[in-house]
């Protein structure tokens, strides 16, 4: 204790010499609203939907392990490919709804997916007043598409 | 058991598993239990329930950190999860679990003491090793496992006027039956997925719906 | 000029420089914190490096609902931050901002000031103790037993400038220290007591300092990791702003002290007479201005003591060696 | 001063003359020092804590129970939230485990891959020690210092794995990196992003300058020190009794550490020390963490030299389906010892689950090591232990 007590305290100094030149350094600081960081590519923001890939095959709201996943089809005829042939019978999607207020954001819905209908978008900006609004349908699930970016390269070694 | 079929073993694992039967068969001998099972370098030594106390603390002199304790519910009543392979055969009991570890080397074994579902009751483990409190605390709320002599078995997790004991394999897991599966709805299934699986995949959605 | 004219203009300045201040100094800790920490603080309120957040969070507060526990004694709790307050702004009275420049110039300033500033120590027990909280109540005892033990080294040092100076008048302190020292080459020397031989004194009464103000390293009475907010845990409103002014207040009034009793005030060496009426006040704010710096800057470093090794850096340091200041001070006093 | 479990024994004359009744208080689950939902019922007197009773719960998950209706795919994206803070340390007992059961070899870059990434696992757990630590001493500073750097760590873990705290990146077999970019991309090979082991070592360069300075402010603080040496002191045997693990264990003398005795991470190939102190006291806790930042260090860096090239998955069926059997397996969490008891029924789902969460041990010592404490002790020994509430309750 009496050896503690002593003046100077070498460490309590060496603190604040730390402190001050902290302080009269730029703090390291983006300024949200108006400067918004990139994220990485693979960060998983947000799942955006590819319609046209999108065979109705449940899987996704299947492995869902939170079960957020509401999917809604129905079949449909369409003319044969070639005439003469047999009428193909196509699933069409009426609805594809994910509630982001439960997705836990593990990301096995896309990995399942065998058609690629489903991707990270690193998109972050879609918070919601009201929890209920968090449920998001096929047409936003679309429009996040677009910023789905480009595979990184990868690393040689 | 231990040499399941689906365990492809090869070289270096069978060099790794002979010593640990060496070993769990020399601390059956020590600590005076029934006998063993090695899977999955897994040691779990069988041991008398009367015995409990005296096994682990004999067994605690060489494994001298108390790792953990708890408990498996055998159970035919299965609300959640899959049901044990074989039904018919299995004999309902309780399994109560205290791993033991070296803090020298990798030594360490479970040794598990098998409870009636009638009369689920054991030792406490609380004054010889002081840890075990906790456990005994969860485990008996959990399982309804009565560990005597533990002078502070009230509810460590859940709320004071909680009824029923949440781990049993009877007890329903009401997230899951509070709403259908999304996943669960009628659409053809696709030929992609029966051609890869060789579970059909009506099944797996059922399987997947966690039998709500 | 007429009594009560002078009265009211000199509460209005004696207010206004107060609360203006607690205001500044308050920007200035949320400043200077921030970017110690690599962060920006304030930074949109006021349109420019966020000046008016003070301002903001003083509306804020005020809009508040006033909460008091069901249990608490009203009375005690609703008075108990005015007490706190208006110890704080009575230390102003006798602070000297320019040979003219002052409050009211009492024979016993010293003694004045560390009897009043004393006073919040009442208020915060009165307001541990009436929160009707359990954290409240250890706060209020930490704090009382903390500002006991600190009062006395605090006076101790005081006493050894009274000797040095041989006043108890504030304004006869800051000329004590610009009386001349010695002469080279013609030149006249003054210098402040922090210089002729108190660097002791002036330590011990920064700690002590440090120590009434309740901030870290001697913040156990609101140590929020410990006691949530301690006294003030249940504050709310316009009460708690009351005690955060307060504690501000009382941040510059005792750099004031400091100032004065060690850096000499309002004087700068070589002027005199008028032209220290005018930049006396200037040069007593940029004194005030660096102790209170280093008052934050220690906040923003340092963590806390515990409450029985505080006790024991009063007992066993503080005080013995603010003895021993005040017998060698006295000694060389009467020595030449 | 402080031995632990001293009688509590009024000191001062006057307090033996006037008998004073104790106080009860209750610490938490609202408040600044408990790490989110703890409570404690302490019984004082004065600042003298007599004995305390810990109320565990408030974030009690029930993840044993849900995992028995989850596949094995599924339960990892769960497991990697129980102890928040090192989410991708937690994912490698349990996939670990399952891989034990189904007897599945993961390829040797898959591998180093989880070493690297488990050790910024660790780097970063132990940066919200650094931070959080200092703050209940008092230490405001050394907070932002601390998470502005974990923030290189983080955005090393989301670069690889999509994810900054749940990374859900392993799978049976090896690794697997989220998709994200590409329109039609998706069956592409996806590997470690380019630049990535650049940017890796040159923010291992950065935690080699934030353990300086932490040191600076922090460790050679005499006023730390004040606080923290021969505070809490926790012999080694009852550390071993409650099952104290991780640095708290050897804080108090004993070298366990299982990246040195289990095989389950190429550990054996990298070149690091175990951190230990004699001590136990919370110096000594906080000590032996700020040394296994720099054995971090050591490990990523040897670790991106060596990592070798080849595939990150092993061939696995597309449904997992775990053999009949029963598994312990186990792993050096920052924290301690974490461990899954895999209970396979030969499904697709565990028949049980029983996780070894080593907050919950850590946290089981509290109301030995609190009695006769003074309160700004509880929270500097508290602190010290390190848990994490989500770890704790599960």
């Amino acid at each position: 204790m009496s050896k503690k007590v002593q003046f100077p305290f070498p460490g309590l100094f060496k603190g604040m010499w730390l402190t001050l030149k902290t302080m009269v350094k730029p703090a390291p600081v983006t300024m949200y609203p108006e400067v918004q960081e990139i994220p990485v590519p693979r960060a998983r923001g947000v799942i955006a939907l590819d319609v046209d890939n999108c065979t109705v095959c449940m899987l996704c709201a299947r492995e869902c392990p939170d079960w957020c996943i509401y999917i809604e089809g129905h079949k449909q005829e369409e003319p044969p490919s070639k005439p003469g042939g047999r009428p193909k019978v196509r699933a069409t999607l009426d609805r594809f709804d994910i509630d982001y207020s439960l997705c836990m954001y593990c990301g096995i819905c896309v990995e399942v997916c065998p058609f690629d209908a489903l991707y990270w978008s690193p998109e972050y900006e879609y918070s919601e007043g009201s929890v209920s609004n968090l449920l998001h349908n096929k047409e936003k699930l679309t429009e996040w598409l677009a910023t789905v970016p480009e595979a990184p390269s990868l690393e040689s070694r | 058991m231990s040499d399941s079929p689906d365990t492809t073993e090869t070289e270096a694992d069978v060099a790794v598993i002979d010593p640990l039967e060496g070993y769990a068969e020399a601390l059956v001998e020590k600590v005076g239990a029934i006998g063993f099972t090695l899977e999955f370098d897994t040691v779990r030594i069988h041991v008398e329930p009367s015995r409990w106390v005296d096994t682990i603390v004999t067994a605690n002199e060489d494994l001298e950190l108390f790792s953990w304790l708890s408990a498996i519910d055998w159970s035919k009543d299965v609300e959640v999860g899959d049901p044990v392979d074989d039904v018919d055969a299995l004999e309902e009991r309780f399994e109560v679990l205290c791993r033991l570890s070296s803090v020298q080397n990798g030594d360490g074994a479970i040794f598990v003491a098998t409870l009636s579902k009638d009369n689920p009751s054991i030792a406490s483990l609380m004054h010889e090793i002081p840890g075990a409190e906790w456990h005994e605390r969860e485990a008996h709320e959990m399982f309804g496992i009565d560990f005597e002599g533990n002078t502070h078995l009230i509810p460590l997790y859940l709320p004071d006027d909680f009824v029923g004991n949440p781990l049993l394999k009877s007890y329903p897991l009401l997230s899951r039956e509070v709403k259908p599966n999304p996943g669960d709805v009628d659409v053809e299934p696709m030929p992609a997925v029966e051609a890869e699986a060789e579970t059909p995949a009506e099944v797996t959605s059922e399987e997947a719906a966690g039998d709500a | 000029m007429n009594f009560w004219l002078e009265l009211v203009l000199k509460l209005v300045v004696v207010l206004g420089f107060v609360l203006t201040g607690a205001l500044v100094v308050i920007y200035a800790e949320l400043k200077a914190g921030s970017h110690m920490q690599s962060r920006i603080g304030p930074y949109y309120a006021g349109g420019r490096w966020g000046w008016a957040q003070p301002l903001a969070d003083g509306l804020k507060f005020l809009q508040k609902e006033d909460l008091a526990p069901a249990a608490a004694d009203r009375t005690v709790f609703g008075w108990a931050p005015y007490v706190v307050m208006m110890s704080t702004l009575a230390i102003f009275v006798v602070i000297p901002f320019g040979p003219d420049m002052v409050g009211r110039d009492l024979d016993l300033g010293a003694y004045y000031l560390l009897a009043i500033s004393s006073l919040s120590v009442l208020g915060i027990l009165m307001a541990g103790w009436s929160s009707a909280n359990k954290y409240s109540l250890m706060g209020g005892l930490r704090a009382a037993a903390q500002l006991i033990a600190y009062e006395l080294p605090l006076v101790l040092a005081v006493v050894a400038v009274v000797i040095q100076a041989g006043t108890m008048s504030l304004n006869g302190i800051v000329e004590a220290q610009s009386q001349t020292w010695f002469t080279v080459a013609g030149l006249e020397i003054s210098a402040p007591f922090l210089i002729k031989g108190q660097i002791l004194g002036f330590m011990i009464f920064m700690i002590a300092a440090v120590a009434e103000l309740s901030r870290i390293p001697f913040d156990m009475p609101i140590a929020e990791s410990e006691l949530t907010m301690g006294y003030l845990t249940e504050y709310s409103g316009i009460r708690f702003t009351m005690f955060f002014l307060g504690e501000y207040a009382s941040m510059i009034g005792l750099s004031a002290i400091a100032a004065t009793l060690y850096l000499g005030g309002y004087d700068v060496p070589g002027l005199s007479g008028n032209i220290l009426n005018v930049v006396g006040p200037g040069v007593m704010i940029f004194k005030i201005a660096i102790l209170v710096f280093i008052i934050i800057w220690i906040r923003w470093t340092w963590p806390r003591l515990r409450e029985d090794q505080l006790q024991k850096l009063a007992w066993h340091w503080l005080i013995p060696l603010a003895l021993a200041n005040i017998a060698i001070v006295a000694v060389f006093k009467v020595a030449f | 001063m402080t031995t632990p479990g001293m009688i509590h024994r009024s000191e001062s004359a006057v307090s033996v003359e006037l008998q004073t009744p104790d106080m009860t208080i209750n610490i938490g689950p609202q408040h600044p020092s408990t790490h989110g939902v703890l409570r404690l019922v302490a019984n004082i007197d004065g600042e003298r804590v007599i004995d305390v009773d810990p109320v565990i719960g408030y974030m009690h998950r029930g993840y044993e129970k849900i995992s028995e209706v989850r596949t094995y795919a599924q339960i990892t994206a769960l497991v990697n939230r129980i102890d928040w803070v090192s989410g991708f340390a937690n994912e490698i007992p349990f996939i670990v485990g399952v891989e034990k059961l189904m007897g599945v070899e993961v390829p040797e870059r898959a591998q180093y891959i989880r070493m690297i990434l488990t050790e910024l696992a660790r780097i970063s757990s132990h940066l919200v020690f650094m931070s959080s630590y200092p703050l209940e001493l008092g230490a405001t500073t050394p907070l932002m210092h601390a998470l502005r750097e974990r923030e290189y760590i983080l955005e090393l873990i989301e670069e690889m794995t999509g994810g900054r705290f749940h990374p859900n990146f392993n799978r049976v077999g090896g690794v697997k990196p989220a998709y994200g970019g590409g329109s039609t991309t998706k069956k592409q090979a996806m590997d470690i992003p380019s630049g990535y082991f650049q940017r890796t070592l040159e923010a291992m360069d950065r935690m080699d300058q934030i353990c300086k300075d932490i040191d600076t402010l922090v460790t050679g603080n005499e006023l730390i020190k004040m606080r923290t040496v021969n505070v809490g002191v926790i012999p080694a045997d009852k550390a071993l009794e409650y099952g104290l693990t991780g640095p708290n264990l050897r804080a108090s003398g004993v070298a366990y550490d299982l990246r040195k005795i289990e095989n389950y991470l190429p550990y054996d190939e990298v070149d690091f020390e175990v951190a230990v102190r004699e001590g136990g006291d919370c110096f000594d806790r906080y000590v032996v963490r700020l040394d296994e930042i720099r054995e971090s260090v050591k490990i990523v860096r040897q670790a991106v030299d060596q990592i070798p090239k080849g595939p990150l998955q092993a061939k696995v069926p597309r449904i997992l389906k775990a053999p009949k059997g029963q598994v312990y397996s186990r792993a050096e969490n920052p924290k301690g010892e974490f461990g899954f008891y895999i209970v396979s029924e030969g499904g697709k789902m565990p028949y049980r689950l029983k996780i070894r969460s080593s907050s919950f041990s850590n946290l089981s010592i509290l109301p030995w090591i609190l009695k006769g404490q003074l309160v700004p002790d509880l929270v500097a020994i508290m602190g010290s232990l390190d848990f994490v509430l989500g770890d704790v309750d599960r």
